[in-house]
């Protein structure tokens, strides 16, 4: 484990996190939340966990994001917070 | 509404860091999440399964019976999805 | 104090990552809101288990090398990482988008009912 | 959202890709002894590269192959093979799903019958996960009003 | 008297020898109009079963020929060549060849494969020599303290037809640093944003569009190419 990555990693995860809860649109709400899902595959790639990590590329960073995306489509896109 | 709600966020926080003290330390060989049983899943999995992969065999041989109640909740998923939105569907059409 | 931080940095990231999901999901009027938070505290919480299962010293990849039909190698336990974590997490993955599936039919219903996403307006129409 | 798109260059990187993407798919499944994978990501991936088909080739092109109530009874049969191997343990006098006892009905040693069961196991999860992913993208996208304001615009200008 | 009748008679039996002739007329019309009607029919039948001979035999050609591509993608990927996991990869090939074998070869001349892939070979150092040409040309502009860009959308109309060639050319435009393809419109004509009048420039002499041609032999490429062939037939013949 490389500390620096690790320290800048969880950094941008935090961040990721805050901006998909404050951010008024919900397509780029959503879109965000699928980069953070990314962000969390990163980490658990260099903590050694490869099946979990590949597990959540696939499943939440690509299906997830696909559904939540159509939902937006489905439903209205603008949230009042 | 909002002050409240931080309040219970920053509580639920401290309590649970509270609790991290007495945690093991992060990446300790000798935790007890990695003295139990998983020595022995890792040594022998070669001789019992022939399958390199630990996770796989863990996950479809020594724990095939959690995974079978996995798939159930994944199928349970598909049909809630599929009563809830194709009735509405049929009605509208 | 130093090593006191180093020690224990990894739940605090969980902890951080929980209180920001939880906050999502009890203190957000909108629904696909709620459903971001739901998702953040779950990642936060597989993060904790993943974390469990590290291992310092050396200590690679649950994979033993092998090929088949050659003999069986000696495998030490303390030269892989803990794999039960893993399996509990990789199913809890799985099981977390099927729950998303399910949540976003429930709020694609409540939508075409209501018209309206935010949980207040929603009660209004209600009473 | 499922419709024939109109987009030249998505639909011909979608036409071409697919067949590899689905092969990726059940490799990340068969090889899942040696490497990371196994039935869950192999079928969400398959049901990713049937969900691209949906929404460039539209619903015609897509159902042709797999219809909605032929992805209604894959996911049963995803599920009954899982639970039928495990059943069939019971009949050979071992545990539920405890492979090793189907070594003489696979005339291989017990190590290597249970490498096999993995790989039924495995290919019983795949199935029922592609299925399903399928199966509720394709609900929620068929459900409601469908307004595709941003295309329309586009086109009017 | 007699006379008369005489006529009389041979009147008759010209009447009824004409009657007799219209009605083998018309025996014989009908009768070529039947068999002519059953050629056709039948001349139907055989066409209907040429072109589903055809088609069978184009379809079964595009399920052999996308077998056989992923099968090999298939030894690329796995690296084990037992026998055990060859016929895995033979048993999913098979499956995906009977999903989705009218993806692949949906517009393409299979014949020609070959020649394309030379081709396409043929043309990659050209696009990175270009793509490092129009890099520095991109860096100049950006660096050099005034900034000179003059960002600009046109659209120009392209002489390729098939898809396969609008994605090329689409794609070798956007690999370009400097120029996006934004949208291709259904008669073929390309939106594109470009950093500068001289990339845009570049864009519109259509040396890329040309060379693309080439690759998948359209236009006035493919006549070009046939005089060649046939000039090389008749030395031949002389």
């Amino acid at each position: 484990m490389i500390l620096p990555f690790d320290i800048i990693i969880l950094l941008f995860v935090v961040i990721c996190a805050v901006a998909a809860l404050t951010v008024k649109d919900l397509l780029s709400a959503v879109v965000i939340l699928g980069a953070y899902s990314f962000f969390m595959c990163l980490m658990w790639t260099q903590m050694g966990a490869v099946d979990v990590a590949f597990t959540e590329a696939s499943v939440s960073a690509s299906v997830g994001t696909i559904l939540l995306i159509t939902a937006v489509f489905k439903t209205t896109r603008n949230s009042k917070d | 509404m909002k002050s409240l709600t931080i309040i219970i966020v920053l509580i639920t926080g401290a309590v649970l860091f509270y609790g991290t003290v007495d945690m093991p330390d992060w990446g300790d060989p000798n935790s007890p999440a990695s003295r139990h049983v998983s020595p022995r899943y890792i040594t022998q999995t070669v001789a019992e399964t022939e399958t390199p992969n630990i996770v796989t065999s863990l996950l479809a041989d020594y724990r095939g019976y959690d995974t079978l109640g996995e798939t159930t909740v994944i199928f349970g998923a598909g049909m809630v999805c599929i009563l809830i939105l194709r009735s509405a569907r049929k009605r509208e059409e | 104090m130093l090593d006191f931080i180093m020690a224990k940095y990894n739940y605090w990231i969980y902890i951080i990552l929980m209180m920001i999901g939880f906050y999502g999901m009890i203190g957000k009027n909108n629904l696909v809101k709620k459903i971001i938070g739901m998702n953040i505290f779950q990642t936060a919480i597989i993060l904790f288990f993943i974390s469990i299962a590290c291992k310092k010293g050396g200590a690679t990849l649950p994979i033993i090398e092998y090929s088949h039909g050659g003999e069986h190698p000696v495998v030490h336990a303390a030269d892989y990482l803990n794999p039960l974590p893993h399996v509990l997490m990789l199913t809890a993955i799985v099981v977390m988008v099927a729950t998303l599936g399910v949540a976003i039919a429930i709020v694609i219903r409540l939508y075409r009912d209501y018209k309206t996403l935010e949980e207040d307006e929603i009660l209004r129409k209600i009473s | 959202m499922i419709h024939n798109s109109t987009d030249v260059i998505i639909k011909t990187v979608a036409r071409i890709f697919i067949p590899f993407i689905q092969l990726y798919a059940l490799y990340v499944i068969m090889h899942g002894h040696y490497s990371p994978g196994g039935g869950f990501q192999g079928g969400v991936i398959l049901g990713a590269s049937l969900i691209l088909l949906l929404i460039t080739h539209g619903e015609r092109v897509a159902m042709q192959r797999i219809s909605e109530n032929w992805i209604t009874i894959l996911f049963s049969l995803g599920v009954l093979i899982y639970a039928g191997i495990g059943t069939l343990c019971l009949f050979f006098g071992g545990n539920f799903l405890d492979y090793g006892v189907l070594a003489p009905l696979l005339h291989v040693s017990p190590a290597a019958a249970r490498s096999l069961g993995i790989l039924g196991v495995e290919i019983g999860v795949g199935i029922a996960v592609m299925s399903v992913m399928v199966s509720i993208f394709y609900n929620i996208a068929r459900s409601g009003p469908y307004r595709n304001k941003g295309t329309t615009a586009r086109r009017e200008s | 008297m007699e006379i008369t009748l005489l006529v009389q008679a041979t009147d008759e039996c010209f009447s009824v020898i004409e009657k007799a002739r219209r009605h083998a007329i018309d025996v014989l019309n009908t009768a070529t109009l039947l068999t002519s009607e059953t050629r056709s029919v039948e001349e139907r039948k055989l066409q209907a079963l040429l072109k589903g001979a055809v088609q069978a035999r184009a379809s079964s050609q595009q399920f052999l020929s996308t077998f056989l591509i992923l099968m090999a993608f298939w030894c690329l990927l796995s690296g084990k060549f037992d026998i055990f996991h060859l016929s895995l990869g033979c048993i999913c090939s098979l499956v995906i060849a009977y999903l989705s074998h009218d993806l692949l070869f949906a517009n393409v001349r299979v014949g020609d494969a070959r020649l394309i892939i030379q081709r396409f070979i043929a043309y990659m150092p050209w696009h990175l020599y270009q793509i490092a040409i129009s890099n520095v040309h991109v860096a100049k502009l950006v660096l050099s303290p005034r900034m000179p860009i003059e960002p600009n959308v046109f659209r120009f109309k392209t002489k390729l037809e098939s898809d396969m060639s609008w994605m090329a050319l689409a794609t070798s435009i956007t690999l370009t640093p400097g120029t996006i393809t934004i949208d291709i419109e259904d008669s073929g004509e390309f939106v594109v944003h470009a950093l500068d009048k001289k990339l845009a420039a570049d864009l519109n002499a259509g040396e890329m569009e040309d060379k693309i041609a080439h690759i998948f032999m359209e236009s006035d490429h493919i006549y070009i190419q046939d005089a060649l062939d046939m000039a090389r037939v008749f030395g031949a013949m002389k």
